[in-house]
């Protein structure tokens, strides 16, 4: 089984991006299970959202200790949240940022980068003040990560994001090529 | 003079209303006006003991008996199987005493109206809680006595407007009525089952027990209501189109009306001004609107 | 139609668990549910007298007649009429109405014009409705001395019970006082004439110019026919009783009003004075102004206490003749060759009250006046000639003693009309006919007492009534009249009398108005066939219908004191 | 057709799928997906339904009533302090034999506010004439609503499928969509023999003194007994139509078991797991879920239960001044049974607090470790 958690603030579509993920996965025949942190969301504050997948039916109904692999869509929040509590050795740290973070903090995991508020802003993904960077981060994660094809990915943005569709397929196949490993 | 209303009944005899029972006779009427095609539903008020126990029922038509506030929305949910099943010619009429309406079934009457949900429903108001043993109502007048407002404190405050609070929710049809006018109580039924969306009644319905007053004042007393400006007979449509049903032909004093009724008995010359002013304001305040509609 | 035949009950048993239904669906209805046994007093329909009906003397129902008409139902109206009134276009005309002086609508707003609607009724049935014919035979005879309203009452209900009734006339048509006393524009004749016709369809036979006690004796009828029915009037002049009042020019009011109405002109010169407060003082005055002379009326009293119908005055006085009140004939003037010049008069005032009620006139000291007239007409009253009755029958003061019923002391023989009563109304001798005829019949429940408890002006229910004007009473101009006889009041048109009528309170007859059907809460006023009935099974006796009836037609009696029928 | 899907949606398909007729609903948290999806259904036609968007709980459940009374399909979804204010017309709708579906995603009750789920809210609802049925997976969820209507108008009895807030609602997982058209054999139109109707003018529901009440009573109470069976041969056809089966219990691996573990809704699940690892440590212990709370399953409760020595029963929610509900159902199930094994009664994750696999594992192993249970409650991760 392996389980992704997202890091994000509200509005930014963290959850939507899971789901996309979780759809994806599930294309490919994987048990899929994604929910987000319960509670209130506000826009703007901190949120998460969990991925297992497992070739097997899931049982597990608790919150997400211990991650696979993390994706932040806010650099912002590296310095607020730990972000890598429980995150397995190994495990990929996919940021959505334009510089290399300095510091050591990364040094077990595998790192990648993303301008993914740069694409947003570019397909005017979300407004101005407030970039909507799913789909782009989706199109990182699926390239680092070799855990779903491209195409699943597109078609869950097809069936979850409805509006700008072509504008959002861009920015994750934009991303899918910019992604860069650190 | 003779009335042209119809002689075919929709209710029996044989119903457990007190003798001179305004509410048992709106009914009787109310029915005549919509016709077999009806399905009532009653909350609790005194309908609920009028209509008879179990096995019995006192209606040659269906009746739902329904919680207290629940009036409005159970003729709504009434009508909305009805229209899935394709019955779209039947007519829901809630019915529902004062203290149904104005106090405890106003969030779901509001709730309806606000929807426009295509239901009649009637208040008939014998101003305060007769079934429960005459407790005050916020249809209960001022200055009248309740067993909660004893003659030493009768009720201080005024009688809640329902008439214009529904007049406000800009529904299609609201409209007073009463029994000693019954041919025009009878047309505003069928104008209201004519006019598609929430339909608001307010029938003024006498309680000769609760109202310490002769049964057979019954019709009297609802004359005199009018005729004083106590209970103004008029309709408003779309929340905006007023008009004022019955001109009282002479302008009589309150105090004609009020003597009748021994929930008044305790009442001075003061108060009895008091009440006149008011409702020679409120009546200013209406001509005004039908004035100007 | 009682409840249970109208609906079916279903009657549930439900003795063990398995009857019931799954959850409170009721299974029958509250006809089960016997409220009546709640009540402490009980409605009962009990149609109360109305003041018209009760103050007619002919105890027209004039109630239930507005109310046919109302609905336009005029054959019936008058149908109900003639139960009780034979000629209703002869009353329509000339009856002094008491029941509009008794009408509770007088204190709403105005009495209903009833006599404009029996009239229209009356005239409306001569021309729509068939003559009645005798209903069976019958071998019995009756001898009618006289042929004015009482004679003519009594022959038409002996003549539709099959009487063989033969009238016995003086004059040489038929129709008495209402003939030869009341001039043509009040009565026109052809009506007098039509209605007679009614007397000839029922086999009526007459003999005019027969004047009884001259031609023909009481006696004699009494030996031939089966009964005797005396109602010859009162056309006895009385003299004024002051000097000079046989001069010439001096003429009773009775007889200068026959020789019009039999066609003649009399001849009197130009100015006339008619002395006198009655009916016959007035027709004799606006006779006079007919026939192009200069009429004057001198009455002793005043207006108040006039004995002539006031709207009779009202007219007088529209056309111009003057009256002067408060006076009283000292003595006539006349030359020496007997013709009259004047009259010598004095002033009186009103003293105490005498034995009618009326305050007395008092003759006003030094007073004495003098005018100038050509003529003089007499209309103080007339008396009843007694000296046709055979001694045997028992007299009054003024007239034949009968009982209530016009009995004599003789059996089989009657005295009805004028001639018991002296000078009195039309329509008392109609009534006053009827009722011998009702006795000679034998059908005397249909007699109908006057009753001191008519349904009086408070007993209604004024909230179902609106104000509306009495329908205005349609007559000729007054410059139309002059010189001619013609009708004065023309009469209501049909738009007329459905409007006046619908004014009728129905004073204490339910007249179906439905309030007691529409206002009942307990649905225990059952209407069967347009009848009510009250539903004791259910009825918790409210009282909303005896309060609510508008008319006083329902009454509240207490439930203990009600007979186990 | 598999699609990934909340459990929210889940209903919201169920309810869809059933072809509910008339839709009455009031939105909270957690609750609120379920009607935009309804919603949603209506607006795009794809379900024909009348959608009564009410001003309270309580008139969505009397609209329900209503409705459901002239013989159509009805169904609301509520949560807590919703479910709450109902509860007059909860008697209601039971009292008047109406089938009306209600999904009530678990919540647990302010104050202080919460929004996160545990089960006092559908527990507080206990003695109302429901059915109550809980949940542990999106799959289970849907399988269910479609099964609450045809179990509901069997009886005429009123069925609740209850969630976890979040657990289940707010997560999305894959869940076979049925054809609409086996649905439709599985659950045909909806019949009502004595309805509000003009041929039947009769009053529903009027005044009943104590010579009728107490019959009336008595029979929602053999409808409740009749609904055992009712709703095996209702699961039994659906099993055969779709392929998936839930019991009104289900006994996991307890064939064997010295310790019992009672759960249910999403606990359940999670229990599953740590189940199969103490299983294969070689701890002799079985599972119990109690999918149907009301009507109580006593017999088939007793059957499993009364082979094990020891049962530790988990509840999310406490009946205050006793203990957890689902143990004293169970204690009560198990009464006057001769040498019936002792009842640990567990409380666990009110408000929503989450419940791990690790947690789980101590309650079983804590109850293999002791005799008989010391306290009559045992919380466990409480702070104090």
């Amino acid at each position: 089984m392996t389980e992704i958690r997202f890091h994000g603030r509200g509005g930014q579509g963290a959850v939507i991006a899971s789901e996309i993920l979780a759809s994806a996965l599930f294309a490919e025949g994987k048990f899929v299970q994604t929910f987000p942190e319960f509670g209130v969301e506000r826009r703007g504050a901190p949120v998460q959202a969990f991925l297992r997948f497992d070739t097997k039916p899931i049982l597990l109904r608790c919150k997400v200790y211990t991650p696979d692999h993390i994706i932040v869509l806010d650099p912002v929040l590296t310095k607020t949240v730990n972000i890598t509590q429980g995150l397995k050795p190994g495990g990929w740290i996919l940021l959505n940022s334009t510089q290399v973070p300095n510091s050591n903090q990364f040094s077990k995991f595998r790192l990648a980068i993303i301008d993914a508020t740069g694409i947003a802003i570019k397909y005017r993904l979300g407004a101005k003040t407030a970039p909507i960077v799913n789909t782009a981060i989706l199109g990182a994660f699926t390239k680092i990560s070799g855990l779903a094809h491209l195409d699943h990915i597109i078609d869950g943005i097809k069936e979850y994001v409805p509006v700008k569709l072509q504008e959002n397929i861009q920015a994750t196949k934009d991303a899918y090529e910019m992604v860069r490993q650190i | 003079m003779r009335w042209t209303i119809k002689e075919k009944e929709l209710m029996y005899p044989g119903h457990v209303a007190c003798p001179g029972c305004g509410g048992a006779l709106a009914m009787r009427l109310a029915l005549k006006a919509l016709g077999e095609k009806t399905i009532v539903v009653l909350p609790a008020c005194c309908w609920t003991i009028i209509d008879g126990p179990f096995p019995m029922h006192s209606l040659h038509v269906p009746v739902l008996h329904t919680a207290f506030e629940t009036a409005a929305i159970a003729a709504t949910g009434v009508k909305a199987g009805l229209d899935v099943r394709g019955k779209k010619d039947i007519t829901v009429m809630a019915w529902a005493g004062d203290g149904g309406t104005l106090d405890i079934g106003i969030q779901a009457l509001s709730g309806a109206a606000e929807r426009n949900d295509d239901i009649i429903y009637t208040c008939y108001d014998n101003e305060a809680y007769m079934n429960t043993g005459i407790q005050r109502s916020s249809a209960t007048p001022k200055g009248a006595w309740t067993t909660t407002t004893p003659q030493q404190t009768p009720k201080l405050e005024p009688k809640k407007n329902i008439t214009e609070i529904m007049i406000a929710h800009r529904i299609p049809y609201v409209a007073t009525a009463t029994l000693a006018y019954p041919e025009d109580l009878i047309n505003k039924y069928k104008k209201a089952q004519s006019i598609k969306g929430t339909k608001f009644l307010h029938v003024y319905a006498p309680c000769p027990t609760g109202w310490k007053m002769a049964p057979d004042l019954m019709i009297k007393i609802c004359r005199l209501a009018v005729e004083s400006n106590i209970f103004p007979i008029y309709e408003c449509e779309n929340g905006i189109n007023y008009t004022v049903n019955i001109q009282p032909q002479k302008k009589l004093p309150v105090f004609e009306y009020l003597k009748l009724q021994g929930r008044f008995s305790h009442l001075t010359q003061k108060d009895i001004d008091e009440i006149q002013k008011s409702v020679d304001f409120e009546r200013q305040l209406l001509l005004k609107r039908a004035a100007k509609s | 139609m009682k409840w249970l035949d109208k609906y079916k009950v279903i009657h549930p048993k439900l003795e063990k668990e398995t009857d019931y239904p799954h959850w409170a669906i009721s299974l029958t209805s509250t006809l089960l549910n016997r409220t009546g046994t709640w009540r402490i007093f009980r409605p009962l329909y009990q149609d109360q007298i109305p003041p018209c009906n009760n103050e007619c003397p002919t105890n027209e129902k004039i109630q239930g007649y507005c109310d046919l008409v109302k609905q336009a139902k005029f054959a019936e109206a008058y149908k109900l009429i003639l139960e009780d009134n034979p000629f209703p276009a002869i009353t329509g005309r000339v009856c002094y109405h008491p029941c509009e002086n008794s009408c509770n609508r007088k204190d709403y707003d105005d009495a209903i014009a009833i006599h404009c609607v029996e009239r229209f009724i009356g005239d409306w049935g001569l021309k729509n409705v068939a003559l009645a014919k005798p209903k069976v035979k019958n071998k019995k005879t009756v001898a009618i001395v006289g042929s004015g309203p009482a004679g003519m009452a009594a022959a038409y209900y002996l003549g539709l019970e099959g009487y063989q009734v033969t009238i016995f006339e003086k004059q040489t048509k038929l129709g008495g006082m209402l003939r030869y006393g009341i001039p043509a524009y009040r009565l026109p004749k052809a009506v007098l004439d039509t209605e007679l016709k009614k007397l000839i369809k029922l086999g009526m036979k007459s003999k005019t110019k027969c004047a009884v006690g001259k031609d023909i004796t009481i006696d004699y009828l009494r030996k031939n026919y089966d009964y005797v029915i005396i109602c010859h009037g009162a056309h006895k002049n009385r003299p004024l009783g002051v000097p000079n009042d046989k001069a010439k020019g001096v003429i009773s009011g009775l007889e200068f009003l026959s020789q019009i109405n039999s066609g003649k002109k009399p001849k009197i010169g130009k100015k006339v004075a008619v002395i006198g407060g009655g009916n016959t003082a007035i027709d004799a005055a606006r006779s006079c102004l007919r026939l192009g002379l200069k009429p004057m009326i001198l009455y002793r009293r005043t207006r108040l206490e006039m004995p002539a119908v006031p709207d009779e005055v009202d007219a007088c006085e529209a056309e111009g003749i003057r009256i002067e009140f408060l006076v009283a004939p000292v003595k006539v003037l006349a030359t020496k060759k007997g013709k009259v010049t004047g009259i010598e008069l004095m002033r009186m005032k009103l003293g105490k009250p005498d034995a009618s009620g009326r305050r007395r006139p008092v003759p006003v000291a030094r007073s004495n006046f003098k005018i100038k007239l050509n003529a003089i007409i007499t209309a103080i009253g007339e008396q009843v000639d007694l000296s046709i009755l055979t001694p045997d029958i028992q007299k009054t003061e003024w007239g034949v003693k009968v009982d209530r019923l016009g009995k004599t002391n003789i059996t089989n023989v009657y005295a009805i009309g004028d001639c018991v009563t002296g000078p009195k109304t039309v329509v008392e001798a109609l009534g006053a006919g009827k009722r011998t005829a009702f006795q000679i019949i034998g059908a005397t429940e249909k007699i109908i007492s006057k009753t001191d408890k008519p349904v009086k002006f408070t007993d209604l229910n004024l909230d179902y009534f609106e104000h509306q004007d009495k329908t205005k009473i349609p007559e000729i101009s007054v410059a139309a009249r002059k010189k001619n006889f013609k009708e004065v009041h023309t009469g209501y048109n049909k738009e007329m009398v459905l409007k006046e009528s619908e004014r009728c309170f129905s004073c204490g007859v339910c007249n179906k108005c439905d309030n007691c059907f529409v206002l009942c809460p307990d649905l225990s006023v059952i209407k069967d066939n347009g009848e009510y009935e009250f539903d004791y099974d259910y009825c918790k006796g409210c009282g909303v219908c005896a309060h609510e009836c508008p008319r006083n037609a329902i009454t509240m009696i207490e439930e203990s004191k009600v007979e186990e029928q | 057709m598999k699609k990934v899907i909340t459990g929210n949606h889940a209903v919201s398909y169920g309810a869809q799928l059933a072809r509910t007729q008339v839709i009455s609903a009031y939105p909270i948290t957690p609750q609120t997906q379920v009607v935009e999806l309804l919603s949603e259904f209506c607006a795009s036609g794809k379900l024909k339904a009348k959608f009564i968007k009410v001003e309270s709980e309580h008139s969505a459940m009397t609209a329900c009533i209503a409705a459901s009374l002239t013989g159509v399909r009805t169904f609301t979804a509520t949560s807590a302090h919703g479910l709450a204010l109902m509860h007059e017309m909860l008697h209601w709708a039971a009292g008047a034999r109406t089938p009306v579906v209600m999904a009530n995603i678990n919540r647990a009750m302010g104050p202080g506010w919460s929004v996160w789920t545990d089960q006092n809210d559908s527990l507080s609802q206990r003695d109302t004439g429901w059915i109550q049925l809980y949940c542990e997976s999106n799959q289970e969820v849907l399988d269910t609503t479609i099964q609450a209507f045809k179990i509901a108008e069997k009886l005429l009895l009123p069925v609740m499928v209850i969630l976890d807030a979040f657990v289940l609602s707010h997560t999305s997982e894959q869940v076979d969509l049925p054809e609409q058209s086996v649905v439709d054999q599985f659950l045909p139109r909806f019949e009502l023999k004595t309805k509000l109707d003009l041929s039947h003018p009769s009053a529903y529901g009027g005044l009943t003194n104590p010579d009728h009440y107490f019959e009336i009573r008595y029979k929602i109470q053999k409808a409740h007994e009749q609904a055992l069976a009712v709703i095996k041969s209702v699961n039994d056809e659906f099993n055969e139509l779709f392929g998936r089966k839930y019991g009104v219990i289900e006994a996991y691996r307890c064939d064997d078991a010295k310790v019992i573990l009672v759960t249910s809704g999403t606990i359940t699940s999670t229990a599953r797991v740590v189940i199969d690892t103490m299983r294969e440590q070689g701890r002799k212990v079985g599972l119990l879920k109690q999918k149907l709370f009301r009507p109580t399953p006593t017999e088939q409760l007793r059957e499993v239960l009364f082979k094990a020595q020891k049962i530790a029963v988990i509840d999310r929610n406490i009946s205050f001044g006793h203990s957890g509900v689902f143990a004293q159902e169970i204690k009560s199930s198990l009464y006057g049974l001769a040498g019936a094994p002792p009842v640990f009664d567990y409380i666990i994750g009110l408000g929503g607090r989450d419940v791990t696999p690790d947690a789980i594992y101590e309650i079983i192993d804590n109850t293999f470790k002791t005799d008989v249970p010391n306290e009559p409650i045992i919380w466990r991760g409480v702070r104090l």
